[in-house]
């Protein structure tokens, strides 16, 4: 296994979490494919650290990159939520307006 | 019993057609000195006993529940007491059966919906198995203006999915569902079939579709082994078995024809002591059954009746002449009003503290 | 040996069940998928030694997901019994994007002649990892807790469908919240 | 840090039987509870698991129409798998089958496991009752798992370690359970909690008809059955190192001592099965965010005053 080779799956992977992000019409849809994204650049991450500077700075950064998943999941889910009681719907091109 | 070298631990499960109270008693009995256990569902059952003579209606929804035996299965239909041992050694033969289970299972296979598996998805129109499982009703998809054309408001497997309404009480839409609870659960009142509504696990509405039948008694401590039953029932329910099985054994020496009694008057005293004392089942029914602000008496309901019910029997012990409380139908029509807004778990404990098998209700 | 096997096994799991997040019908499998690409890519993270980091991002996304499959299931309404449905626009586009970014990200990758290591791992990196958070980038973390902080309340107020005045009263003057099912405490 | 030899991989085998001895120990410990409140003899009472194991495995099992089979089977073999993914970190004395530098997040993980799969065993059988149970085992879990994150936070704090090894002997002479009841008895209540067990068995209770048990028969059934005795096991195994001491203990060895205290910790687990009435998730909720949860701070702090 060799950096070059590791990127390759997390390219793969962003590229299905791309897929997922763009085609999606369900929002809760959207939110997957960004996890996704979020689960190769974590790849990455850790890759890089591993093959070019094993310092502790690079796992601090792993650190705030799963903190800031878990804040992009948890406002996604309330934002998603409230759509969906105020208009009934989960769909992506139904909210593209955010006034009511 | 008379009954020797019987294999120890069958689950039996055991259904109580209408009217068949009283017969269920001395089967749970008989259980009891075989060593066999009470199965939760029909899944963990290997017997299947039918207590009492069932309608027209209850008998499909018996042939439902034996078609949900995994196997190797046995049936026995108790219609008496007398000869009630000879019957279950029966049935625990017929389990040992290999060629008469080698049918039983061929016979299953040909009305089981075979491959139902998650790719197949054109097996429209078979046979739901479960009654009181998938029953779910028709609604609305408001997914339907979308690009993904016209869907059959039918899932697979010819199993209705789940609808909507205008009033839910989260807001969320696709978790309003329709359940039939009647004969199969444990503890369940002979007879009594209801149709839930529910949106998600929260109760909506209940409609009684088809009431029991008590049974009218002349022998005080009969009465009072239904009474202590019926407490039983609630306790099992609540999670207390240990509190359960005391009432249970209490039952069990009521129901003796040599006449326990006395220690019997006792074991309920003591338990209802247990009960009243107990801070933890105070907290925890506080939950289910727990009335609307309005309601003038605090606590929960189900608390309530279950110590009445404990003290019932006692009182009908005490005192054999004593009159035999209030009817049940003015109690059963509360329902409704009670069950709403509770969790499903929370309406089988509802329903069980109204102590339907007994024929009388306690004073809530 | 062994670890290099379970790495390229991983990986594949990774990314065939980031396929299948979006192949299922099913919202329950699609979460479940999701969460099974995530353990894969902890396990990868293990062979890095990045033990605290891989097992927390296990434990976090299972837990994630779990909840996730809750919403998917609230908000797309499925039950087990499924019903095939395409839930898809722009797929060609969608498609066209990911095939070029994924063609240039894996050139890059392979043709970019990546730095050797600098440097050796730690002995102790839990406790290296440990010592920077509560150390030099402790600025970091302090950061990131209010940001923490503000999601938990921010989320809540957005989800929760009842607020204070619905349960205390216009002027708040019920001593016991009016909530359908009283909780353990009473408050 | 203490020595610690890591056993070659083929020892692995038998984490499984170990686990399972010890679990069939438990499962025994329960049956015997409930067979002398039925009023059936001793020998009865011992042999209850493996007459139970003997008409289950003969049991046909039976799968509802359109289960969602793939997920019901992750969930249903995916109980025992945990189990020892949970025990294989345990040092039994001075030697361990894994020995994690993160030990105590990993048991962690492996919990939260659990969440998954007692909720996938609810989905997966397609019914009511099953759903709803595997709904109810995650309300259940939001009010515990953070008051246990707390509590699995103590022992490492005052060791300054996460590795079960280093835990274990940061308690010469006095062992946390004594000066950290609080973690400790959350540690306890939450091991019964994600086993769905005893007070706490919301996801396989009478009143939802089973629950994700409902629709469980044969040979699955037997695996959530013992699955959940397995993982009772795991966490009273966990609890030794975490809490108890580790193998530390006069005249027997290390191994005994760990496996004797395990023993001890699997007794209060199994038999709290049915001495008190259920605790309702939807009561519960509150108790473990308004109660436990500060209470474990509070601990936490200790833990990190009595460290330094």
């Amino acid at each position: 296994m060799t950096l070059s080779l590791v990127l390759v799956v997390a390219a793969a992977l962003f590229a299905v979490g791309l897929w997922g992000a763009l085609s999606q019409q369900v929002v809760v849809m959207v939110m997957m494919g960004i996890e996704l994204m979020i689960n190769a650049v974590i790849l990455a991450g850790g890759a890089f650290w591993w093959f070019t500077t094993p310092s502790p700075d690079g796992q601090v950064l792993l650190l705030v990159v799963i903190a800031a998943m878990t804040v992009e999941m948890a406002m996604g889910f309330a934002v998603a939520l409230l759509l969906h009681r105020r208009r009934g719907t989960d769909m992506t091109d139904m909210a593209s307006e955010l006034k009511r | 019993m008379g009954v020797t070298g019987v294999r120890r631990g069958i689950h039996v499960l055991v259904v109580a057609a209408r009217g068949g109270a009283l017969v269920r008693l001395s089967v749970e009995r008989a259980l009891r000195t075989l060593g066999w256990v009470p199965a939760s569902s029909p899944a963990d059952a290997d017997l299947l006993a039918v207590c009492g003579t069932p309608a027209d209606q209850e008998r499909d929804a018996i042939e439902q529940i034996w078609r949900q035996l995994p196997g190797p299965r046995a049936r026995v239909e108790v219609t008496s007491t007398e000869a009630l041992g000879e019957l279950l050694s029966q049935a625990a033969s017929a389990l040992e059966d290999h060629e008469l289970q080698a049918t039983l299972a061929q016979e299953a296979d040909a009305s089981a919906p075979m491959g139902m598996d998650h790719e197949d998805m054109d097996h429209a129109g078979m046979d739901h198995g479960d009654m009181d499982h998938g029953d779910m009703d028709h609604g609305d998809m408001d997914h339907g203006d979308m690009d993904h054309g016209d869907m059959s408001m039918t899932g697979p497997g010819g199993i209705a999915l789940a609808g909507s309404s205008d009033d839910d009480r989260d807001g969320l839409e696709m978790d309003v569902g329709h359940v039939i609870l009647g004969a199969g659960l444990p503890g369940w009142p002979a007879g009594l079939v209801l149709r839930a509504t529910l949106h998600g696990d929260v109760v909506t509405g209940v409609e009684v579709l088809a009431s029991p039948a008590p049974p009218s008694l002349s022998d005080p401590a009969v009465r009072a082994a239904l009474l202590v039953d019926a407490a039983a029932g609630v306790l099992d329910l609540a999670g207390w078995s240990a509190a359960a099985d005391s009432a249970r054994r209490a039952r069990d020496d009521l129901m003796d024809a040599a006449g326990a009694t006395r220690i019997a008057a006792a074991d309920v005293a003591r338990l209802t002591r247990r009960v009243r004392r107990s801070v933890l089942l105070r907290w925890s029914l506080e939950g289910p059954g727990h009335r609307a602000p309005s309601s003038p008496a605090p606590g929960s309901v189900v608390r309530r009746r279950l110590i009445a019910l404990l003290e019932a029997a006692a009182t009908t012990l005490a005192d054999p002449q004593g009159p035999a409380h209030v009817p049940l139908g003015d109690d059963l029509a509360l329902l409704p009003e009670l069950a709403e807004g509770q969790e499903l778990a929370s309406l089988r404990l509802l329903v069980a503290s109204m102590a339907l098998d007994a024929g009388v209700a306690a004073d809530a | 040996m062994i670890g290099t096997i379970v790495f390229w096994v991983a990986a594949l799991v990774a990314v065939a069940a980031g396929v299948e997040v979006f192949r299922t019908d099913s919202m329950a499998r699609a979460s479940y998928a999701l969460a099974a690409s995530f353990v894969a890519v902890g396990v990868m993270l293990l062979a890095f030694e990045l033990d605290y980091l891989g097992v927390i991002v296990i434990l976090m996304m299972v837990m994630e997901m779990a909840i996730m499959a809750l919403f998917m299931i609230m908000l797309m309404g499925m039950n087990p019994a499924l019903m095939p449905m395409s839930m898809v626009h722009g797929k060609r586009t969608a498609t066209v994007v990911a095939a070029v970014v994924f063609v240039g990200l894996a050139a890059a990758a392979l043709l970019i002649p990546w730095p050797d290591r600098a440097g050796a791992p730690a002995a102790d990196l839990t406790r290296s990892l440990g010592d920077a958070v509560m150390g030099s980038k402790m600025l970091v973390m302090l950061t990131v807790s209010p940001v923490l902080f503000a999601t938990i309340i921010g989320a809540l107020v957005l989800g929760h469908p009842r607020d204070r005045y619905q349960r205390y009263g216009d002027d708040l003057e019920r001593d016991h919240p009016d909530d359908p099912i009283q909780g353990g405490v009473g408050r | 840090m203490p020595e610690v030899t890591t056993l070659q991989p083929w020892w692995a085998a038998l984490a499984p039987v170990t686990l399972l001895t010890l679990a069939a120990a438990g499962a025994a410990m329960a049956g015997a509870q409930t067979a002398r409140r039925r009023g059936d003899g001793p020998l009865v009472a011992a042999t209850t698991p493996l007459t139970e194991t003997w008409r289950l495995l003969r049991q046909r099992r039976r799968v509802p129409v359109a289960a969602d089979r793939v997920l019901w089977h992750v969930a249903v073999g995916g109980l025992p798998v945990v189990a020892v993914l949970m025990a294989v970190v345990v040092p039994l004395g001075s030697v361990v089958l894994v020995d994690s530098p993160v030990g105590v997040v990993w048991f962690n993980a492996m919990d939260v496991m659990l969440w998954a799969l007692w909720w996938l065993a609810g989905w997966g059988p397609n019914s009511t009752h099953s759903l709803v149970a595997g709904h109810r085992f995650l309300g259940l879990a939001l009010a515990y798992e953070l008051p246990l994150m707390f509590a699995l936070t103590s022992p490492a704090i005052a060791a300054h370690s996460l590795r079960l090894a280093d835990v274990a002997s940061a308690q010469q002479g006095l062992w946390f359970a004594v000066w950290m009841p609080v973690a400790f008895g959350v540690y306890l209540l939450s091991a019964v909690a994600f086993s769905s067990w005893g007070p706490f068995a919301v996801a396989a209770h009478s009143d939802l008809a089973g629950g994700v048990l409902a629709e469980t028969s044969g040979v699955d059934r037997w695996l959530v059955l013992a699955g959940r005795h397995l993982v009772l096991a795991a966490a009273a195994l966990v609890a030794v190192p975490l809490f108890l001491g580790g193998g530390a203990g006069p005249v027997l060895g290390p191994v005994a001592w760990t496996l004797v205290k395990a023993l001890v910790v699997l007794a209060v687990l199994e038999l709290s099965a049915g001495r008190a009435p259920m605790i309702r998730p939807e009561r519960f909720a509150e108790v473990g965010w308004m109660v436990l949860l500060p209470a474990t701070v509070l601990q936490m702090l200790v833990a990190a005053g009595g460290a330094s």
